[in-house]
């Protein structure tokens, strides 16, 4: 018998355009001390399914339509609500995605460690403080007694995660449901978490579903895997069978689509002599530490960017890399003047970028665009495409009505996008396509250098390569030079002709492409190569991860001992 | 923490001045002084008291004098009240009106905050629709049509509480301190619904619920505190206005607070009795501003950094 | 052009181009929403009987019977009579005409003034900001009765003073709203977007700030609207908007209090009215709110 | 459940709880000129006579007797000699002297000075032109003996001393908190005062109440029943009526118009409506066109229906006035009248050369801010409206704005009132006298003036009221003024409150007042 078994669970959603299936008679079991990985993108029905068995989804509009799931003789998906409620938090436990919102902000963490104990162990507050700081030792964070007084905000990405894992695991659950714990931490911290999350499995024995699109990811942390796609479960199987002989097409389709090779094209012809298109000088930049209205010291200033220097030619694609927090982005906020610099020279061909104001600023600006991480809030929720690409073009140059139709019609036959859908508000569009009519917004200028931050970072595997040949393509039929930033190696690795790390501001290695990840020089640069998770079981779990140590990123203590046999 | 306090104390110094000085303009621009009457003053004594007051002065030498008393603190004598000063008319105002509006903002608070997580635990039911339709009426009835009505019901009609009164009769001032206070409730419970339903959509709160917290945990430690943002923000103008505005419920309820003061001065063109009380007011105005912005931080963590938790 | 896309017929059709606005979207979602067009039915009929009160009107509004006095409500006076004899019903109906109006022509002027001021505080910031709102923080602090009257003084007894004096204190509430609104707004990437296109401040205040802030300030324009409509009782009676024999909602709503326990029809009937209305605004506000966001109604 | 009210409670203590209006000035006799303050005053204070309240006549007050000489014009009094400041002092012919010293210093800025104008020299020391009092006839022939010489015989000089400005204030208190001539009220404050009435100052809450209790140094204070006396300013009519009904009250200030039916009704013997020593009525700019021609100003005056005015809208039965003095004021009435007349309105104005009303301008009539005063209006310009076929714009203004526009005579039409000082017809007449302040018209008439001033002159009764009727029917006659009613005082008072008499000054010493419960009340919860 199971500890879990779940059979035939469908999943119903009512929209205003009828009902929805998000999940369509999926079945699996779990044993106890095993993990379930469960792969597939977004919109598969992964996280419904995990809701579905801890009552979390919100009815209306969900309804679980079908099915049983079994855990110790209770049938989850209709127990009564008081049943549920002692089963979730304490034998079934869970973590979310985004750490940052799933804490509660407004209460610190020793109170919200302490809640499932009082509520299901019925510990007294005493014993409760002191079961949490055994386990916030145990995820590794160092001076439990006075982080318990600590709020959400004061910790970083991977320690909220490790608060979660310790909430989680407070109250010795039987099963632990993980709902893409890392896919919003820095790939070295994600590390270190999913060796965290593995550690402790094995310790405590706990049986574990592990949600994530990241196939690397589960490649590394499941036993059995099931693919998920539109609700539907295309293939089930040990991770060997589902990684090294996949049944489906579906299941090869996504493998394939992971960019694992290099840049495609071989990089332009340098003509040395040529003048760079854009040369950086020096930059630095920094924030006043506004601390809301209360900071004691307002006038700390963080340095963001530290003394950077690059030269761009004409044509050629700059991939930047480096870890949140490291001043990619405000690197690009800089380069397109929405951060001032502190200091520094940014010239394009002979034109001193960084001293311009005005209207003359506003008249160089056509030349750079900016293609952003996140294409929810980069397009004006309430301009529909057309409006958009309107604006743009009317921006760049006046137009007739027929000439702006013409235009933006040849713009997103350009990208990709269907010209009748140009009357459709962006929320009505995929993310994939939204980053296009990004892209078309930024071309519809007419730019020589198009920034793009973490262009596919929030996209889907399949997606990304899609968007990154776009890229690609317009670099070589337009000649337009790109900067491209990503935390994800493998995405600099597929696009760009020379490769900058950025790391605390600075930049730690700079040179082409290939070279840099055949042989890299920066201990910093080897430990985020050796971080990358590889969706191939066998490699992914006898890694061994390389750290880079100047300056730990998290403030905890790195490895505690119990945990060193693994790392 | 103190440096911002300070700030924004002197802030408020160059805002009260031109308040005091557009004030004194317009009271000094409004016809008719404040010694005329129905019965005909003779212009010998209309004389003598213009030259009492020194109203026969120009009226830059007026300003400059009355600022230079203000900085000692002197706020001069009423014209309206002779032998009164305008500190002391004040200072026995003060209490009263503080009192009400303190009173008037529970019953706000408690009623608005009690219907708003009533209407936001269950969004497009009929115990979202109720609470927020009678804040709908609450908002189209003025205090001086819900006051009457409460007094005829609970006051003449029932006999359960005094019609009028503060302090003098016990229970009198339950029904001024309601009807003052409703008119709020209706705003506090609409912007609570808001808050609540926000922070309820918030990952946070499956994550309070994964836990297998019981609901009423859920709402009230982990969702009030978040949803009472935009409440927060609110109280600041609304106890200036609560304080400010209770001239109506003072008329009506016999209350000698100072709403009357700051409308009576105004009509009976008692100069220095209008500046006295709009920079009373205006100084509320600020300090509330003030004590919303803090109350604000205060109610979350993440905009106050100061601890040094952060190692 | 040298390269025409293959396909002109997969151009999307004229219609789709002739502004396929944020307005006329807004209009089609909204003619979707059942309680909102009700609102905006139940409104629609309340101004058209406004306009069409001098040829519907069953007496006319000033004719006083003064032996008849107040009545309750009968066949030959629907909704009773006041106390000089006068067909309340007509009352309420003139009444509408000049609420009606005060109430959308003051809102107006306050939803103009304080949308672009808060706009433009929220969006430039720093020492433009906080002038800006120490400005409005001194216009809150000024004596209103004392404005009042000197606006009546100096500019005599004028209705579209009126307006003014309503917009000039009901717009510093909105502008607040709609600075802190639009401080959520302005560090949006799509701002940024705008501004690497070289778009002016004013065009980003105009295209992208404004409409994106709309929501929260509808829903606070219909609550002003009664606060309005009670407001101009009071300046009424100061000598500033309506005299008799003219009337309006607030007005009827402050003298029928004086009489309710004599003859309560002449406080419930306006009251209700004014009820009505303020519900009808409400649903109504609420349906355009969640028409002009495109996200909400589509999923 | 209530405890017990104000009502009980002042019965089984004699405390008297009085609705007052408004929170008085301040307590200065000298000084103050309102209602409110005028009622305080009258528990704290006591002139040199008393009037009966149920005949008005006058009665010995601090003087016990006085003599008055063949020519009406030198008054003797002798002050008793139990009369005495709460101090304990007596009260002397000396203190008369400074007190009404004090209300002439030009400084000091009484607005009643002109009270004090049948007196010989009054007016010209006021005005500054003889600074020595010693001129003015005011004399101190001994601790006890006050003699006063007149300027013409004033029939009506003896019910001026029981004006609250001729009440005597104590020099010593005076002085001790400021100048004679300082208007500073501080020493009428609780802790400072010293009065000579039946009553003391024993608390003075701002804007709440003004507590006096029993003075058991005054002279008469045997006949003094109540113990204490509560004043409250209560400026809204409507929040009274509901604190009288909530047996918060035994007397209130007035009645809310609406209310008055209702208590004919339910509750006939709480609501005392008697006739008032005022009159309401328009003002006309005689300066402005067409006001400036009588037959307009007639025509106007004679289309307004004043029985309906009083029966439909003022509802306090309140009388028609076609006068500006009251009936009966002090025996004199005049009978000119300006009746209500449509036709021979219609005919004024055709005369005028606006037949049919047409070609007439929009007049503007003025009124205070105030419910009955807008109903008054609204009613009167249908009137006209009906009438005459003319269009009035209804104006409302705040009160000080009015009296600016008023004084400097920058209105067509406006609302106005008189309140009698006291029992004579002048105090009404003086006010049209070309040049009086409270003219406020344009409007003057030699003739009028002329014969005010003889009548001045006359020592004789009825040949003085002669003169009076004749000035008043050219008043009337050229209508500078519309008089429309009589006003009534309308209180509602409490059954428990005994010894309260009726006059048209609306005068109530409170010496005379007590509370016992009605022997009907009493039976009638016993039957319960």
């Amino acid at each position: 018998m199971a500890l879990l078994s779940v059979k035939d669970l469908s999943v119903c959603f009512h929209t205003r355009l009828g009902l929805a299936r998000a999940v369509d008679r999926i079945s699996f079991d779990l044993e106890t001390g095993r993990t379930l990985g469960i792969v597939g993108e977004s919109g598969s029905g992964k996280t419904v399914t995990a809701h579905s068995l801890l009552g979390l989804l919100p009815s209306p509009p969900a309804r679980i339509e079908n099915g049983s799931a079994l855990f110790d003789g209770i049938d989850l998906l209709r127990a009564p609500e008081d049943v549920l409620r002692a089963v979730r938090g304490n034998r079934i436990s869970m973590i979310f995605q985004d750490p940052l919102s799933s804490l509660n902000p407004y209460l610190t963490i020793g109170t919200q460690l302490i809640e499932p104990l009082r509520v299901h162990g019925g510990l007294s507050r005493k014993a409760a403080t002191e079961r949490a700081m055994a386990g916030l030792d145990e995820v590794g964070i160092s001076h439990p007694a006075e982080r318990l007084h600590s709020y959400p905000h004061e910790f970083s990405g991977g320690m909220r995660q490790r608060v979660m894992i310790a909430m989680a695991l407070s109250t010795a659950p039987d099963i632990l449901i993980a709902d893409e714990p890392t896919t919003a931490l820095d790939v070295t911290i994600q590390a270190q978490i999913l060796d965290l999350i593995r550690h402790l499995q094995g310790r405590h024995g706990i049986a574990t579903i592990f949600i994530s699109h990241n196939l690397g990811v589960i490649a590394g942390i499941a036993d059995e895997v099931m693919v998920m796609r539109r609700g539907v479960c295309v293939e089930r199987g040990s991770a060997e069978d589902v990684f090294y002989r996949p049944a489906h097409v579906y299941t090869r389709q996504l493998l394939a689509s992971i960019p694992t090779r290099g840049k495609p094209t071989p990089p332009p012809a340098e003509s040395p002599d040529a003048a760079p298109l854009l040369k950086i000088d020096g930059i630095r930049v920094s924030y006043a530490q506004r601390k809301a209205p209360f900071g004691r010291r307002p006038t700390a200033r963080i340095r963001a960017v530290d003394d950077v220097s690059l030269e761009l030619h004409r044509g050629e694609i700059l991939g930047l890399v480096g870890e949140s927090g490291s001043g990619k982005s405000t690197m690009a906020r800089t380069l397109l003047r929405l951060v001032e610099p502190d200091s520094g020279s940014l010239t394009m061909e002979g034109v001193p970028l960084g001293s311009l104001r005005g209207s003359a600023l506003r008249a160089i600006r056509p030349r750079l665009q900016m293609i952003f991480q996140d294409p929810y809030s980069s397009l004006d929720p309430r301009m529909t495409v057309h409006e958009c690409l309107r604006e743009a073009l009317l921006q760049r140059a006046p137009a007739s009505r027929e000439q702006v139709l013409r235009e933006s019609t040849q713009l997103m036959l350009d990208v990709g996008l269907e010209p009748a859908q140009i009357g459709k508000y962006p929320h009505e569009f995929s993310g994939g396509q939204r980053q296009r009519i990004a892209i078309a917004r930024a071309l519809a200028m007419r730019p020589e250098l198009i920034v793009a931050d973490e262009p596919v970072s929030s996209l889907d595997v399949t997606v990304q390569a899609l968007i990154l040949d776009l890229l690609l393509e317009l670099n070589r039929r337009r000649g337009v030079t790109l900067i491209i930033i990503s935390h994800d190696l493998s995405v600099i690795r597929y696009v760009s002709d020379r490769t900058a790390v950025m790391y605390r501001g600075r930049i730690v290695e700079l040179g082409a492409t290939e070279d840099l990840f055949r042989e890299p020089k920066h201990g910093y640069t080897r430990a985020l190569l050796s971080a990358i998770p590889i969706p191939d079981p066998r490699v992914e779990r006898s890694r061994r991860r390389t750290f880079y140590a100047e300056g730990e990123q998290e403030a905890g203590k790195m490895a505690p001992s119990t945990q060193s046999p693994l790392f | 923490m103190f440096e911002f306090v300070l700030k924004r104390v002197l802030q408020a110094i160059p805002v009260l001045w031109i308040v005091i000085t557009v004030a004194f303009l317009f009271v000094h621009a409004a016809p008719g002084g404040p010694f005329s009457q129905e019965r005909a003053v003779p212009p010998e004594v209309l004389k003598a008291l213009n030259e009492r007051y020194k109203l026969d002065q120009p009226l830059l030498i007026q300003y400059s004098d009355y600022l230079r008393n203000l900085a000692r603190g002197d706020l001069g004598p009423s014209f309206k009240y002779p032998g009164r000063t305008v500190s002391e008319i004040i200072l026995a105002g003060m209490p009263v009106t503080f009192e009400l509006g303190f009173y008037a903002l529970l019953v706000a608070l408690a009623v608005g905050i009690g219907a708003g997580i009533l209407a936001a635990t269950r969004p497009n039911t009929m115990r979202d629709y109720l609470p927020m339709s009678l804040a709908m009426v609450g908002i189209c009835l003025p205090t001086y049509v819900l006051g009457p009505l409460l007094v005829l019901f609970f006051g003449i009609r029932l006999e359960w509480l005094p019609v009028s009164g503060w302090g003098y009769l016990p229970g009198d001032k339950i029904l001024p301190s309601m009807t003052l206070g409703l008119a709020y409730a209706a705003y506090v419970a609409r912007l609570c619904r808001g808050g609540m339903l926000e922070i309820l959509s918030q990952d946070f709160i499956r994550t309070a619920r994964a836990k297998g917290l019981p609901e009423t945990t859920v709402i009230y430690k982990h969702a009030l505190r978040g949803g009472l943002q935009p409440v927060v923000s609110f109280l600041g103008p609304a106890l200036a206005g609560l304080l400010g505005g209770s001239f109506v419920i003072e008329t009506l309820f016999q209350i000698p607070g100072l709403g009357r003061y700051y409308v009576q001065a105004a009509f009976n063109r008692d100069y220095t009795l209008v500046l006295g009380t709009t920079i009373f007011f205006s100084t509320l105005i600020l300090v509330f501003n003030l004590l919303a912005d803090i109350a604000t931080v205060w109610l979350n963590p993440r905009l106050r950094q100061e601890d040094g938790a952060r190692a | 052009m040298p390269e025409q896309p293959a396909g002109v017929a997969a151009m999307p059709g004229r219609e789709a181009m002739h502004s396929p606005s944020l307005w006329r979207d807004a209009g089609l979602r909204l003619a979707r929403n059942r309680l909102a067009m009700i609102g905006l039915i139940v409104l629609a009929f309340m101004v058209v009987l406004a306009l069409l009160t001098p040829w519907i009107a069953p007496y006319s509004y000033e004719a006083q019977d003064l032996e008849l006095g107040p009545v309750a409500p009968a066949p030959a006076h629907w909704l009773g009579t006041d106390i000089f004899g006068r067909d309340l019903l007509t009352r309420i109906l003139y009444g509408s005409r000049v609420s009606l109006a005060v109430g959308f022509l003051a809102t107006a002027v306050a939803l103009t003034i304080g949308v672009l001021w808060g706009a433009c505080a929220g969006y430039i910031g720093g020492g433009a900001d906080a002038v800006m709102m120490r400005i409005v923080d001194i216009l809150y602090a000024l004596p209103f009765t004392i404005f009042i009257i000197l606006l009546m003084v100096v500019f005599g007894q004028n209705i579209l003073l009126l307006f003014f004096a309503i917009g000039a204190v009901e717009w510093l509430t909105m502008a607040r709203i709609v600075r802190g609104q639009v401080l959520s707004v302005r560090h949006q990437e799509y701002i940024e977007a705008a501004v690497t296109m070289g778009l002016s401040r004013w065009q980003i205040i105009r295209r992208h700030v404004i409409p994106n802030v709309l929501g929260p300030v509808i829903v606070y324009t219909t609550l002003t609207i009664p606060n309005v409509i009670l407001l101009e009782s009071f300046l009424s009676f100061l000598g500033l908007g309506v005299q008799p024999p003219a009337s309006s909602w607030g007005v009827l709503i402050a003298y029928g209090v004086e009489t309710m326990e004599e003859y309560p029809w002449l406080l419930f009937f306006p009251a209700a009215t004014l009820s009505l209305a303020l519900f009808s605004l409400n649903f109504l506000g609420d349906g355009l709110r969640d028409a002009l966001d495109p996200r909400a109604s589509k999923d | 459940m209530r405890s017990e009210s104000n009502v009980e409670v002042g019965r089984q203590k004699q405390i008297l709880h009085f609705g007052n209006g408004d929170e008085p000035q301040g307590l200065d006799p000298t000084i103050v000129t309102g209602i409110p303050e005028w009622h305080i005053i009258q528990a704290l204070f006591e002139g040199l006579v008393a009037k009966d309240p149920a005949t008005l006549e006058i009665r010995p007050g601090v003087a016990e007797s006085w003599t008055i000489s063949g020519d009406q014009k030198i008054y003797t009094f002798r002050l008793r000699r139990e009369a005495r400041w709460s101090d304990g002092d007596p009260v002397t012919a000396g203190d008369f002297v400074f007190t009404w010293k004090r209300a002439l210093i030009p400084t000091l800025g009484n607005p009643y000075a002109y009270m004090f104008n049948c007196i010989r020299g009054a007016k010209t020391f006021f005005e500054g032109r003889n600074p020595d009092f010693g001129q003015v006839g005011v004399k101190a022939l001994d601790d006890r003996t006050l003699q006063v010489e007149l300027e013409t015989p004033t029939p009506y000089f003896l019910q001026l001393l029981d004006h609250h400005s001729y009440y005597p204030v104590q020099k010593k208190t005076i002085e001790k908190f400021g100048a004679v001539d300082e208007p500073n009220m501080r020493w009428t404050r609780p802790e400072n005062i010293v009065g000579n009435g039946p009553f003391t100052l024993k608390e003075w809450i701002l804007n709440r109440v003004v507590i006096v209790e029993k003075n058991p140094l005054y002279w008469d204070a045997a006949r003094v029943k109540l113990w204490q006396i509560y004043f409250y300013p209560i400026p809204n009519a409507s929040t009274e009526e509901r604190m009288f009904r909530a047996q918060q009250l035994h007397v209130t200030d007035r009645v809310p118009a609406d209310k008055l039916a209702v208590y004919r009704e339910n509750d006939p013997d709480s609501l005392h409506v008697t006739p008032y020593l005022g009159t309401y009525f328009y003002r006309l700019n005689s300066n402005v066109k067409p006001l400036d021609d009588v037959r307009v100003r007639r025509a106007l005056a004679m289309s307004i229906d004043r029985r309906q005015l009083v029966e439909k809208i003022a509802k306090g039965g309140q009388q028609p006035a076609y006068t500006l003095t009251p009936p009966n004021t002090a025996g004199y009435t005049s009978y000119a009248k300006l009746p209500h007349d449509a036709q021979k309105a219609q005919e004024l104005l055709a005369e005028a050369g606006y037949p049919g009303g047409r070609g007439f301008p929009r007049l503007e009539l003025m009124y205070n801010t105030d419910e009955l005063h807008r109903k008054v209006a609204t009613a009167i310009q249908q009137m006209w409206k009906k009438s005459l076929n003319i269009d009035i714009t209804l104006l409302s203004q705040d009160w000080k704005v009015f009296m600016d526009r008023e004084t400097h005579l920058h209105y067509q039409m406006s609302r106005g009132s008189w309140i009698g000082d006291y029992l004579d017809p002048t105090t009404f007449l003086d006010m049209f006298i070309a040049g009086s302040g409270n003219n406020r018209t344009g409007w003057s008439n030699p003739r009028y003036d002329e014969l005010l001033k003889q009548a001045t002159r006359t020592g004789d009764r009825e040949e003085r009221y002669a003169l009076l009727r004749a000035a008043e029917a050219i008043l009337v006659e050229e209508a500078p003024i519309i008089p429309l009613y009589t006003y009534t005082q309308m209180r509602l008072i409490s059954t428990d409150l005994r010894g309260w008499d009726h006059n048209v000054l609306d005068q109530h010493p409170f010496k005379y007042l007590y509370l016992e419960a009605p022997r009907e009340a009493e039976r009638k919860i016993e039957r319960h």
